[in-house]
């Protein structure tokens, strides 16, 4: 490919970003415009610049870049595609959540620090792609062991695993848990009770 | 203690005890286990009384607090000095609550985050700029394409055919011969216009291997308008005169 | 809708015509958005002239407004498609999922496993490298016999084909999921456009 000004490199990734369903990645822009990684990024910065006050935004996401729309939009955009809200059940969230920061994990592992049998979330997740079975882990029973998907990267908008907030510690009970706890669950007062939900 | 308190609120006895701590404002480092493991025991009856079921695990933490309380009511002296310090046997449960209390604040900062289909939207469809991408550009054909293709054409050929195979004498040299023919003075010629309406299977396979043969011979090349489309095929564009006539069954090595 | 200032609407349908798939139409979004057609209007001129030395555009087709890459970009447009990831189709990975497990197979098993003529799907697989073909089975007709790549191994982070779960394993999975669909509402999220989904 011919040399790119940068104002044009900058257009270009911009149109490929766009284009893309999935985030794209720097390397294979690099590689597919034989463009210095370098260069790459600091148009990829650019562009988050440009579209900072926009009402869509450039996003880093499982390893990506994918043009996001602004988040306050979402009621308009779900009525336009007439689509309905997911959520994620508890028990969907805590393994999840266990998973993403303790693989790779077994069931057991993930049932003990839950205290609750978990086979069925484990289903649902890996049906819906946000876990993977990574392996069998080396011990008696060659239990299977989980890790968290690319997939999962993408809808909770992590750039990697690293991006993960780092795990509270915790020495005594968390307030702010125990006045949730004596409400209902906080994903039902959303109101809509035939919200589609992954459990 | 109310005791309207639902099971299914909770996502397990952890969940469960972390809400009685909180709600007895007892510090976590001293539960008083007795007034816990009542009030435990005292949700897990009503929820039977009225026949609802109560999943295993809540069963099993109950006789881990019974437990853990019978240990508790034993005196200190009984253990011979000298002896390790026995763990307070509260030790390992607490251990579990503040493991699973960090998991659950995790999953709330989780679902707090902007997701994908629910706080914020991308592009999740193939773009109108790539509907068309394949347009009328040609690929070449792999042996699949072909075989594809053969699969096609033997579909649509007659079935009683089939059981004369091995009877009939067929010759690729003269199927060869008959592709050469054909294309001559055509640019391009398609798979499908070597044949008749309805094909004989047999004949079908004999022009596929004759067809195979050329290609070998890079006599004529195959090309493909898209993945499943029609196979074109074109006489190699290298300026000789195809090799026409002079073929025999033998020098291809088929008898 | 509260009323919206210009700045907030321009982003607002900046987002929304992002979003869709197909052109949309002024009226729709005065609609939607219960705001003059006057105003939509503006701010789409507004944002069509905001793209105008950008890497994509606002177009105006079908009677709507839609973004569009620019039209310089098509080969690069183009050439980023076909290095896209490989997505199964439901026939795709009902057939790697029949190889995987019994391998060697020939294309009659799959097809009599699945019941319908599983030839293109055995194609692509062949194409995408997933699948490769063994050899020939020794019997009349000698079909050629399927099992999977090294790729395959890659593509599903596994290190060897011992790692796959078992059917056993996943019966488990399945019958705690059995025992939970009588209790808690279906499990189901086809309202969410974004969903993970296996394509």
């Amino acid at each position: 490919m011919k040399a790119l000004d940068t104002t044009e490199l900058k257009s270009l990734v911009e149109a490929l970003v766009f284009v893309s369903d999935v985030p794209v990645k720097v390397d294979k822009l690099a590689e597919m415009l034989e463009v210095d990684r370098g260069d790459i990024r600091s148009v990829l910065d650019e562009l988050e610049q440009d579209y900072r006050e926009r009402g869509i935004h450039l996003a880093r996401v499982a390893g990506g870049v994918q043009f996001r729309t602004d988040a306050r939009f979402a009621d308009a955009v779900r009525s336009l595609q007439k689509s309905r809200p997911f959520r994620f059940s508890r028990a969907a969230l805590e393994c999840l959540a266990i998973i993403a920061y303790r693989q790779p994990v077994t069931r057991g592992d993930v049932e003990y620090l839950r205290g609750v049998d978990s086979g069925g979330v484990l289903k649902t997740l890996l049906d819906k792609r946000l876990i993977r079975i990574l392996g069998k882990k080396d011990v008696a029973g060659r239990p299977l062991i989980y890790g968290t998907s690319c997939e999962f990267l993408e809808i909770f908008g992590l750039h990697s695993l690293e991006d993960l907030p780092t795990l509270k510690e915790f020495s005594e009970l968390d307030l702010d848990l125990a006045e949730e706890a004596t409400a209902p669950p906080a994903e039902d007062s959303s109101g809509a009770a035939d919200e589609p939900s992954i459990h | 203690m109310k005791l309207d308190i639902k099971l299914e609120n909770f996502e397990g006895p952890l969940d469960l005890l972390l809400h009685l701590i909180r709600s007895n404002e007892m510090d976590i480092w001293d539960i008083q286990i007795n007034r816990i493991c009542e009030q435990y025991l005292a949700i897990l009856d009503a929820m039977q009384s009225l026949n609802l079921d109560v999943a295993g695990e809540f069963l099993v933490m109950a006789s881990t607090l019974l437990h853990i309380k019978s240990k508790l009511l034993l005196p200190q002296s009984e253990f011979e000095e000298g002896e390790e310090e026995e763990e307070d046997p509260r030790a390992e449960l607490v251990r579990r609550l503040l493991e699973y209390q960090k998991y659950r604040v995790a999953a709330l900062e989780l679902d707090d985050r902007d997701l994908l289909g629910r706080d914020v939207y991308a592009r999740k469809f193939t773009s109108p700029e790539l509907a068309d991408v394949e347009g009328e550009e040609y690929f070449e054909v792999s042996l699949f394409d072909l075989v594809e293709a053969l699969q096609d054409v033997l579909a649509r050929a007659p079935k009683e055919a089939v059981h004369e195979i091995g009877f009939e004498s067929v010759s690729i040299a003269e199927r060869i011969n008959h592709i050469l023919d054909r294309l001559c003075g055509h640019e391009s010629l398609s798979f499908k216009e070597l044949f008749a309406d309805r094909p004989a299977r047999i004949d079908v396979v004999a022009t596929f291997l004759a067809m195979l043969e050329l290609v070998r011979l890079r006599t004529i090349r195959l090309m493909q308008t898209d993945r499943c489309g029609e196979i074109w095929i074109f006489p190699t564009a290298d300026g000789e005169e195809p090799v026409v006539g002079g073929l025999e069954d033998e020098s291809l090595g088929y008898n």
